[in-house]
């Protein structure tokens, strides 16, 4: 992203109104924005979600190929998470290679997915050492209004979680649905000086110290971590955001689970 | 092009029952983001494309400038997941050679002597593609533009007519782009009677190509009401204000 | 290309002498330059020719090597056009990666070629779904006077005549012709204004304010058309460049099949 | 992460004989190269890292300066020869995102605001790597940037903790991280008790992370003990002086 | 480098029938291009080498401008049909090498501080390629310079000597140098005696290499008559003007 | 590497000290800096070398793997040398593609390895057409001080020659050592005006006008050469240089291989 600056002003408004425990958008420190969404939307993907959260709009499709598999994981499947930050979404986003950001979203969006097991990489093998499922997972951002991390993550959830595995285009017997169980939202927060607060809005992210990725399991353990920007957490911030984290991916399973 | 495969049935309906000059099923947006100066979405068939546009804004770097007027930039692009292959994300040669001939076509309706220094950004999605993804994106970019407020001489609308198993079919679909004899998109403004954006390829004579002219003309008519329908949806409001401003006036 | 800018005052002049149905050197609106040209200049390649038209020189040259096909056409070799726009050539080309002209002049031509079958693709399958042979022509420009669209057409038909399988030195086999036939020339035509003319120069190129390129074969037929620049043109404008050019190419066949 | 492999026998030890608790042997050096204004090389077990640092300078091109304070620019780097497999040249998604996130937690303890316009670039090179090469570069890159004399509000001291056979284990090895269950490199500020990296990946309960957390915490205050101690061996003519001459006035 | 592959026949004679001393058919043409400032076309046995150049000319981007004098930039590049094997366009290393040490080459013979902020850009193109490709195009360029106008302490003529059989040869063909014992390229200056190019590969004694040196000068010394044949053809209506002129004055 | 400039007077200072046959750094025209070295550094390569030639530092480090043939050389193992002058070494170079210098150096001492025949390549064949030994050698600088020609090639000559292949790892029988023989050391020379001097050091070689590097065998025969920059040489001087290289490079070549 271009050097995109938020006036001082700004950030001091947003400060003062999460000391009051309020934001911009009237939500509480600890809510997540309205979550809207639709599976299936685009045919030639093998399985695809648009999830709108606040004014962020994502859309992600999951293409299926064989492939070869990796020489330390010869009966594995292999998933690729791409991420593409183009100008259409923001002003600061630019052209060309893959930018930091769009590369750190898509690795943290397939650090959930990939640590968390929910995707059965060995149901992905087709022949050991031979050949096996490549899952091509590309989340295409549509427009940026913060909190990336999040909304990537329940899309790419939700359209893996509608995914058919193409095998009768390949001549490799019938279509079946992708190996997937668990829903391992992520919750992220930012700090503001001493206050932590979740789903971050562009203007909030661009007003913050630091920045909190956490991976949640149905479970409620933690399947990975991303702290992120160029302020610093203490242990009281980081052990805080876990249990709000917890708590708050109870809520948002569900939603992207019901549709509700 | 192959020729065995049937492509028009004897009641002379095509694979997907359409007649020789009938459009796809057509529906446009505009104003669809909420960063973009303006946006438009389109949905054309099983195609989906979304637009935006950005500017006019200075151009930069500063040698892209032109002192006399703005530029206009278009990227076009297939999301990965866009079609049967999965598409490796950057630009190829097809994708160039599209953002080039549909820039073009829109510098010639867009007034860019108004913005000198200037840059006009526009960013063309493919999500979904089944043949006539440049036709839709033009039309939806052009939409786009009319969203931002950037003035025009009028919008481009684009359709492509070609020749399928020997007759001039309108818009053709991908199993006819595939298996058909020809196509020819093209970029029309219906206001001025421009061709902004032709091109061909297959086989065909003269006669035949004046029939898929027209088919096309009349079909870029067509579309161009569904672009004024999708600007009149988006400032709805405004329009009833104006409307009963006008009246008490 | 580089910004090129002509002076106001000669593009008048170039207009000016249009009107008048006359061109900077003396030709018609509807006259070609000299053509000569020379094949087999390129003892490497497969095929090759030479071909100046007016101050315009190009050099074609065609290899040819196995290769596997694409999955949607196992029977069938496969063409890949190139083409370098090279600072040599011009001031106003660039190094680097091809510029938007040069992948569009590589497409047309390339378009012009596949579209009019000159170039019988089933009888370069060597073994279907494995083997077929894959022709590379690369378009070289050693000067660049204006209508290269036109110039590399003609190139590359008279390489591709003249172009040898080199099956021996691959041990398949004895060599053999390129299965080609057809010679689907293609004319371009600027638009100054209300004026059309053919085989632009350079000057004439960055004083139109349209490009039209057509593409007929040996039954006058047309193959492919590519409108460029940003002006328009009218449906009457198409139709008479339709029209000339199907007359056009007949002479233009001629002079490159007889070298006369 | 399979877990057919066992990597902690029935003593409790590690499949390197340590304990859970326990680092692995950790060398640090200061100022071990010629041209750069700050450098640092860190042998931690297998693992090989050079740190260089030159800057404060003016930032270049110009588009990138900040008016308000210098910018930290760091460069990952695994070299060809540091794995098991070549690595090729270049930057590639991981190395980039490595690069990002130290390079935040640099930013973070550099008094940045006293250089405004300048850059200051770090340079991280992976000779051998062994598992734990983001804590190792960071924990470098942090003494060759006091090396060079930039002021800081202090070392970031950086390790990490994991699980291996369902127990929390400090500073994994590259079979422990391959076959454990979790890994989370920590960097940390000792004077301040700030958290400037975090990353986990792998699955942790609340009770499991925060042992995780405190055992990395105790471990990172081990290393900033070390890397000071590379600084005094550095400088150990001027603090003799320093000291001699503090004795005298 | 294989020796089972006879080179010198029972005469003395190579391949080709030439004599070890003796030279490839070269012929070289001035001012062959209608755009460049200067240009050059050489055949060298099988090579078909053109060099062009533009400038003197403001460098661009300003930051390569030198204060003192011009900069000389080459790109030598093989056409893709130029060889056995397609040669895939872009630059690779060979390429990038070549470049390098035919600018430093150039550099030395134009009087480069007659022109400060300047760039001079020479681009050779290797049409076909047999073995001694940077000798011609290094030829090429001089020529090129002075058909440019540009001022030169004198032009370099280049020219490869090699072993064959154990045999000091001149200007090795492609099978020669394939299947040789050495090659090694001089970049010569008549006028001057500076040697301004020299490479060597493969196995020579201090013997072979003072007999390889002699060789190749003396080679240079006549491919620079070719060169100011060239020249002179190519001015030949000037040159007859100033003779007349003289003659009258 | 970026133009960087050595101010006028130390050009001077340093012409005027070599016409007393001095240096900076009190060694004579002819002297090499000292030079140490260490084997085996790298446990993760094949064969690596650190080298220090003044202070020039440089790591060398050799890999393998199983690879397919070149077309033309089905029954030989393939070298590939890299050299990376990264921003760590020198304020000079610059991050991003490898510049012209470090081709430059990479591919001088390629040729002097191969064009020495050292290394075997035909044992490094596995199966003829199918597999052979690809050997990677990467240089990596860790310091630059000057005269990376020598110092890389003396670095890679050591670590070829503690090069193992690892044969085991790839299931292709016992390890077994890299067939090499021959040290082929360089000489690297630069001209200041008159004068000759082996071994420059950074200030020496952006006061040079001209570079001379030759590569001289166990046998005292010539095996690469390559001038650089853009000053010239006389016959005599190159003549001289040989001469000079023949005999260091037996002082030279004890050194590396005794270690003393």
């Amino acid at each position: 992203m271009k050097r995109t600056i938020i006036p001082e002003i700004k950030k001091e408004l947003i400060y003062k109104l999460a000391q009051c425990g309020c934001r911009e958008d009237d939500r509480s420190l600890e809510d997540f924005r309205s979550i809207s969404f639709e599976t299936d939307v685009i045919s030639t993907a093998e399985g695809s979600a648009r999830l709108t959260l606040g004014k962020t709009d994502v859309l992600v499709g999951v293409k299926l190929q064989p492939g070869e598999p990796y020489p330390d994981k010869q009966d594995q499947g292999v998933l690729m998470t791409g991420c593409e930050l183009k100008p259409m979404a923001h002003p600061g986003f630019e052209s060309g290679a893959p930018s930091d950001e769009s590369v750190e979203i898509a690795r943290v969006v397939d650090r959930g997915i990939r640590e968390s097991g929910m995707l059965d990489m060995q149901a992905l093998c087709i022949e050991p050492g031979k050949k096996i499922w490549m899952v091509f997972l590309d989340i295409h951002v549509i427009n940026y209004d913060g909190n990336l991390f999040d909304a990537a993550t329940m899309a790419s959830l939700l359209a893996l979680h509608t995914t058919a595995v193409p095998a009768s285009r390949f001549g490799l017997g019938e279509d079946f649905p992708l190996p997937v169980n668990l829903w391992p939202v992520t919750i992220t927060f930012v700090k503001l000086r001493d206050i932590l607060m979740a789903d971050p809005t562009v203007n909030e992210e661009l007003s913050a110290d630091a920045r909190f990725t956490v991976s949640v399991d149905d479970n409620g353990h933690f399947r990975a971590m991303q702290k992120g920007l160029k302020g610093s957490l203490t242990y009281d911030d980081v052990v805080r955001a876990l249990d709000m984290a917890q708590k708050m991916s109870l809520e948002l399973r569900t939603r992207i689970q019901t549709g509700e | 092009m192959s020729e065995d495969i049937v492509l028009l049935n004897s009641d002379g309906l095509r694979v997907d029952g359409r007649a020789l000059d009938e459009l796809r099923p057509i529906k446009i947006e505009a104003g669809v983001l909420g960063n973009a100066d303006g946006s438009a979405y389109v949905e054309w068939g099983a195609n989906k494309v979304l637009a935006a546009v950005y500017g006019p804004k200075e151009a930069q770097p500063k040698y892209l400038q032109d002192t006399a007027k703005a530029i206009v930039q278009v990227n076009y692009n297939m999301a990965a997941f866009s079609g049967d292959e999965r598409v490796r994300p950057g630009p190829n040669r097809r994708a160039t050679e599209i953002s080039k001939i549909t820039a073009e076509a829109l510098e010639n309706v867009i007034l860019t002597n108004q913005f000198p220094r200037a840059s006009i950004d526009v960013y063309i999605e493919v999500l979904e593609a089944d043949a006539g993804t440049r036709c839709a994106g033009l039309t939806a970019a052009s939409v786009a533009i009319a969203d931002a407020g950037i003035p025009m001489i009028g919008m481009v609308a684009a359709c492509a007519a070609g020749k399928i198993d020997g007759h001039i079919a309108l818009d053709l679909g991908k199993k006819e782009d595939n298996f058909g004899q020809a196509d020819m998109p093209l970029g029309y403004v219906p206001g001025t009677g421009e061709i902004v954006l032709l091109q061909m390829d297959g086989h065909m004579t003269m006669v035949e190509f004046r029939k898929a002219m027209d088919m096309a003309i009349s079909a870029c008519e067509q579309i161009h009401e569904l672009q004024i329908g999708a600007l009149r949806r988006r400032y709805a409001v405004n329009y009833a204000d104006m409307d009963d401003g006008g009246t008490e006036q």
